[in-house]
């Protein structure tokens, strides 16, 4: 089969999706992307969070960069904030600060948060913003139609590496985890089950938590993270990880071959909004 | 009987505690009921022994500036207070060490420089301050009892006010600087005056309202918390770190948040991301801060997201001069965003409109659901004035951002319905039935992405035509003509802390017999077009001064009004002085040179 | 014999290869020795069957824009093409699928909607290709020859591009394409000719220049090319992305760097960093990334490095429309940085200009030590337009870089020494005995900090009155009047993309009779006061026709020369009409309406 | 002996730097810092390590950010970019791509690296750049007189933390480290010997060089990183630390108290302007 003529992940699952009451949470907007994309899964994977978390659609807000997955907020029925390219933490800490209920999730691409946005996420992370960074990886500049990434892969040739790219890629997991974010994990566009079950955990974890999801550009690279090569390069973190070893989540996420989903890291401090009201008392306020 | 104007400028270097000579003095006379106004002047540098002058001007009725010339001038480092010592009034007072410790070369002691119409006062402020305190180090306390008893000040205030300042280093700090400042307030009665600085007592004050010293930054602190603002967002940077400070003491006394973030654009991205979650938000900064935020500026503009950003001008281009006063970021304020991306920009001409204009930029905000820059500098945010405030509680609507659309049944929620005044609905998360997304790409009313040509014309439309609105904002004050009526020969047309220069050369013109007027404006985009036209229709001649080089505010006047005025661009990196002003309103009034455009 | 007039336009969707057959046509022509204007409608997402039209308008002398109305019009999709059928000229050509697959509801062929005065040529597209390559996919290559065959062109130079476009699908992708362009040049020669078409035989060229056909975008990397470009830094953006991605290939070939950075204020920051280090460095981006660059541009303009920024600018404000063409961002390349921090602003009005203006601008940029802007926007940048180059190699002075200062012995090396002319001698790193450091602060002659208020006003005059000398700058265009010579009734004042319009308008309205004149404005930043001034004198009324809502040029013009010009304000998303222009002139020249400021 | 009568350690060493020759790279402007400040000692390194290593000063560029630390390039006789506040690495990595032979120096305060400055680090260590980066950390922000900084402690009191700082400080070196810089080290400003030695070590490298400096900010922290507590609380690397192996360094880096002082981790790969030429190779140019 193709990759080209791989059925479109939404269809296939569309009479469960229905039966669940998860359309809910879809908005009308059909996504704009390319067939095949693997940004679909994500969509049905919030969607199904939502569902099995019974969030109130109108205590959840998306907030996105941009980017072609920045569009994801059109595709939900959650209330939206499409941003500016690179600042979708920022954005997202200040609508958690004006409002303690909110379940607020951060969607955005490897160019998004590793090229423009990344020195935003050392701080999100550091305060615990209680928010969920789903980072959608799919090692090119997808809206702006192929460039290179600081994800991209060795060897990638694109409209602005023409000669292969020879910059090795940033290691999002090592650096996120160095940061200090008290959920770190990985999943695969290509398997939905897996991800959806993710999403959900990463929704649920008190403080910021980040879900770093690899999806194929079936448009723009057709060599580097393709459905058949991730799909040979994913595998499960090994039976034994233990997600309260820092140093063993660092050992599991320095391997860029094999890629290992799952659950690589997890700890329990107080959150941004924790700190704040911990600041009031101390300050003998209150409204 | 004459109402009291007195300046005194306080001379010294780093170390010599002229600043906190100068806080003391303007505290207590402002406690006695006075109207102040002050500003000091600081080295550069965050150590050394630079030149320090703190100068305050005391009042019947609020005055606007500075003056010109000081009625006493205290020097305590001679090296540094010669160059000055001109600056004093004739018949003032020049007050100085009469005994320095060590032999000072010729032409160093600052006696070979008093003029000749100056009343000379030397006094042993070291000798008074070792035998009251046991030390040196209370000159600065001697001088300020000395001055009192000069003049004829009660120490009370002074004594309560030192208290105050000196009480968290403890009681023997206190009571050593009290018995300085006795011990210079005898010396002080005990002299005879030769000058004719005169304090004249005050009435008694109005009971309606309450009288409070502010700097320009503190009045704006002040005006955040009376609007009950929620989450601050912010980044240091000088100078307008202090509103953060303030409000990072502030704001958790009454439940609020502030976060000091990692840089200014996501100070900027965090406040609008409160704003859409229906908090009153608001960050501050200066030039290069502003730089950084242009984009988040026209994301808020497009997206139609409420937000207050206080942008506190010094020396430009670049890092330029830190610690220095300008008003050249005008333009970034007006233009910076790329794209048709006006939003409202406002600037308070002294402290009592820092306040006002902080509380009445977040009812703009969230009215005209758009970016509101707060325009201040350096000269505004650290001089310090006495401000009335309202007894009956602070003058802004705390309900500007509460009214949410109710929907009839079926009814769709649009976001960004196209309405007669351009304003929409604005709903916020929580609000079930009204579920939307925003963004920075253009859309139709229902927030949806569009790029067809008649949906971007009339989302053009209805940004720029809702600001319009705001030129008749209740209870604030736009533009206002102050000086003769009707017909004059020269007027003055300026903006920001410039205006109480402004004001203070209108008097002195009219004094001189020239028809004069001055009006201030306030509201700088949207542009009050019509009552600037009448002024300018009113007058022989416009002037602009502005401290800037460019002649930014002139620019504009013309840009919209296509006549032409007068330029004063002027970069001193301090206040406009008003002689420079003054002249440029006689050389007009002459006829000498009839207006043009350059 | 009239000279060769003809516009093609080719409407489908996103699917058909529409894009493609403009494309080869429009190199065909070139190569034949036509000129060629031709700019081609996407639709904003990656992926979809949205609308597509290329349009070519082939001339024996350079034209400055499309017409409003095309001489011959294809439709590929007849959805897509019915509501633009109307652009075809009375007598026009309109080609079309004569054989749908499947039956047309009624309304929905676009037989239905060709209007009286036009010529339909219905054929049977997709059989010809089917017959002639075996499948339907070569219909836009079909049309191509069928056009060629009908209007007289030589299959030729279609033959030779068509093999050059698609030799990297491997020969039988070449050969079929071939097969089906003769299939449809054998239809087209074999129609009776009804319309009024006509291509003229072109004399010789001479020899020497030499014709090339650019876009926008490709002139520009063209120009860095023949400029010797050193280093070049940027991020990826709509619609500036394809200098970037020209320059990725070409500059290794020469030797040279690109880098692409993590965003865009480390793309200026790297070309700021370059060019103190003496390289020649550029960077290019839309307006959401020049808002982020303008701190780093007024670090240049304080600093004094120069460095050139392109700005292709796209429908705003913020994300805005990125896939639309406006000329919003002007307030922005002017003014987005704080403090009065002026730099070069230049903005060609062609395709042939962006050539010049980006070599140009590497020369001023060093020999005024400044940021250069260079202002073009979506329309310019994907424009294809003929373009003559010098044979005699690029036109460009490669050495303004290179003069360094030479010390006599024991003298200081003055950075920022102020000159007569304001423009202090340029040492870089490895010049020994020119040591320095430059920094964003205020400084002195040396470049050492120092806010001292003479030498800011002396900083502040130099960095302004340099700039003055680039309204000499040797070989370039700062300003051109066109039309009538002396006082006429309507004037057109124009900058950027629009002012091709502003021709085709111009030559209209002077068919009819109404005396009328254009001017383009190409240095924007500083402003050619003087030639302004006397265009605006010698004009009744200006006009300005510009792509924004704000009417920022206008605004620019009001703001310098204080006399009032008519502003033509719009926000298509796609260049001005030339109609709009004309119905402006139109009714100004009927004095209907006389000048007013707005 | 208080904090504040310790001598400065220019004048310590005044008469040893004036036999050495190293005055050469000493401008003549004195440094406006307050006395005692550490960053004296890291003037006086470099200038060691120029005078060692034989480098032309018209070869060397010092690249600055804004802060008190970013105003080192007056203090020296090299050429100097006092830039902007955060930008130091792309402004150094614009120096360098321009001239190969320069030596690059770019020196930025803790505020300045990590705070505005912190989503370039990350590329300039992914690419290579054949800089060396210094950061004083003082954990405070100096120049506007007292905030708190990214890598201020948890307790500091400060204008903007009145209430005592609450959130955890980043942990730069982890940080560095995971963004794969080819040479990463720590060293102190009290303890000047071995800082000169580590800043010739970094200048040395051919890389992207990483040396964190701690420095007290004698005037603005009073109880965190005094002389005093950093005295206490800087230790040597393990003697038989590998400076081959990442996981060994991230392991070192992750321990916030005891402060290790050393060289944490060296790798060879080619740095940024070699990886230039290659391409230049590639695509058969050629000036
Ligand atoms: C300030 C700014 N710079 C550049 C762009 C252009 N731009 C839009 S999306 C994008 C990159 C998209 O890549 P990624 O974040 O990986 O998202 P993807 O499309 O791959 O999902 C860029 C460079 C922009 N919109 N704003
Ligand atoms: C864009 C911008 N934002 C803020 C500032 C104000 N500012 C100058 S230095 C500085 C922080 C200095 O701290 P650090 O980098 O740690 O250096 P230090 O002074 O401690 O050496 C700040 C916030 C600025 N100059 N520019
Ligand atoms: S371009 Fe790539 S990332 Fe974007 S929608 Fe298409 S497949 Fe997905
Ligand atoms: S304020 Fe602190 S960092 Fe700055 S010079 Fe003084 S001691 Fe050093
Ligand atoms: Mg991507
Ligand atoms: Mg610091």
């Amino acid at each position: 089969m193709s990759i080209m003529e791989r059925p479109v992940f939404v269809d296939d699952k569309l009479r469960e999706v229905r039966q669940s009451g998860r359309l809910e949470y879809r908005s009308r907007s059909l996504p704009t992307w390319c067939p095949g994309c693997g940004y679909f899964s994500i969509v049905e994977g919030v969607t199904y969070a939502c569902n099995e978390m019974g969030i109130a659609k109108e205590q959840a807000v998306v907030v996105s960069g941009i980017g072609c997955s920045s569009r994801f907020p059109f595709f939900v029925d959650l209330f939206g904030f499409h941003t500016l390219h690179g600042r979708v933490l920022p954005v997202a800490t200040g609508v958690k600060t004006a409002n303690d209920k909110l379940t607020v999730i951060a969607v955005g691409g490897d160019g998004d948060g590793f090229a423009i946005g990344g020195g935003h996420i050392s701080h999100a992370a550091k305060r615990n913003v209680d928010i969920t960074y789903l980072l959608f990886d799919n090692g090119i500049y997808g809206l702006t139609k192929g460039q290179t990434s600081p994800l991209s892969a060795v060897g990638l040739r694109t409209s602005t590496s023409p000669f292969d790219n020879m910059e090795q890629p940033l290691n999002p997991l090592m650096m996120v985890l160095a940061y200090g974010a008290s959920w770190v994990g990985q999943a695969y566009a290509g398997r939905p089950d897996h991800l959806r079950e993710m999403i959900t955990k990463a929704i649920a974890h008190r403080g910021f938590s980040y879900l770093h999801i690899l999806s194929p550009c079936v448009t723009f690279d057709k060599t580097s993270k393709t459905y058949v090569n991730l799909g040979l390069r994913v595998r499960e973190l090994p039976s034994g990880h233990d997600a309260t070893d820092l140093m063993a989540a660092l050992h599991q996420a320095r391997d860029q071959e094999s890629l290992a989903i799952g659950l690589y890291y997890q700890e329990s401090r107080p959150t941004l909004n924790a700190t704040f009201e911990q600041l009031v008392a101390k300050a003998g306020g209150g409204r | 009987m004459k109402a009291t104007d007195i300046q005194i400028a306080l001379c010294g270097s780093a170390g010599d505690g002229t600043i906190a000579a100068g806080d003391i003095l303007r505290n207590a006379v402002a406690r006695a009921g006075y109207r102040v106004i002050s500003f000091d002047v600081y080295p550069p540098e965050i150590r050394g022994f630079g030149k320090c002058i703190s100068r305050v001007r005391i009042t019947t009725e609020q005055s606007y500036a500075l003056k010109r010339q000081s009625d006493v001038f205290v020097s305590l480092d001679d090296s540094h207070a010669i160059p000055h010592v001109g600056e004093v009034r004739p018949d003032g007072a020049v007050i100085f060490e009469s005994q320095p410790v060590a032999t000072v070369a010729e032409g160093h002691h600052i006696s070979g420089h008093i003029h000749p119409g100056h009343i000379p006062y030397g006094i042993p402020l070291r000798e008074l301050s070792e035998k009251s305190t046991g030390g040196g180090r209370s000159r600065n306390l001697v001088v300020l009892g000395y001055i009192a008893g000069l003049l004829g000040l009660a120490p009370e205030h002074f004594l309560s006010i030192i208290e105050k300042k000196f009480t968290k280093q403890g009681s023997e700090v206190v009571s050593r600087n009290q018995a300085g400042f006795h011990a210079g307030f005898q010396a002080g009665t005990a002299t005879f005056k030769l000058d004719n600085v005169f304090f004249t007592p005050l009435g008694t004050p109005h009971g309606s309202e309450q009288v409070v010293m502010l700097s320009g930054n503190a009045a704006v602190a002040q005006g955040c918390m009376d609007a009950h603002l929620d989450t601050f967002f912010g980044y240091p940077i000088t100078p307008a770190t202090s509103i953060m400070e303030r409000l990072a003491v502030a704001l958790p006394k009454r439940g609020a948040r502030l976060l000091q973030t990692e840089d200014e654009i996501s100070a900027m991205a965090a406040s609008i991301g409160a704003g859409f979650a229906g908090a009153r938000a608001a960050t501050a900064t200066s030039g290069p801060g502003l730089a950084l935020m242009s984009e988040m500026i026209g994301l808020a503009t497009m997206a139609e997201v409420p937000c207050v950003v206080f942008v506190s001008q010094r020396g430009g281009p670049s890092t330029g001069m830190p610690t220095k006063t300008e008003q050249s970021d005008l333009n970034a304020a007006l233009y910076g965003s790329p794209g048709d991306s006006q939003h409202i920009v406002i600037a308070p001409t002294n402290v009592e409109g820092c306040y006002r204009c902080a509380g009445k930029a977040f009812e703009m905000a969230e009215r005209y659901q758009t970016p509101v820059i707060v325009l201040l500098d350096l000269y505004l945010s650290n001089r310090y004035e006495t401000v009335t405030l309202a007894v009956s509680g602070p003058p802004f609507n705390l309900n500007a951002n509460k009214p949410r659309p109710r929907l009839e049944a079926g009814e769709v929620y649009k976001r960004y319905a196209l309405t007669d005044d351009g304003i929409s609905p604005r709903a916020i998360p929580g609000d079930a039935g009204c579920m939307h997304v925003i963004t920075g790409l253009e859309h139709n009313e229902l927030g949806r992405p569009s790029d067809q040509e008649e949906m971007h014309a009339a989302m053009s439309r209805k940004r720029h035509d809702k600001l319009l609105g705001a030129l008749q904002h209740p209870d604030f004050t736009v533009s206002k003509r102050f000086g003769d009526p009707g017909r004059v020969k020269v007027g003055l047309l300026s903006w920001g802390s410039t205006f109480g220069e402004c004001l203070e050369a209108m008097f002195m013109a009219q004094a001189e017999g020239i028809p004069c007027a001055a009006m201030k404006v306030v509201m700088l985009a949207p542009f009050p077009v019509q009552p600037v036209a009448d002024f300018m229709a009113d007058c022989d001649v416009v002037l602009v001064p502005e401290c800037n080089y460019e002649g930014q505010f002139a620019h504009l006047v013309q840009g919209i009004l296509a006549k032409p005025v007068v330029r004063l661009s002027r970069v001193p990196g301090s206040p406009m002085p008003v002689e420079a002003i003054l002249g440029e309103v006689r050389r007009l009034a002459r006829g000498a040179v009839t207006a043009i455009a350059s």
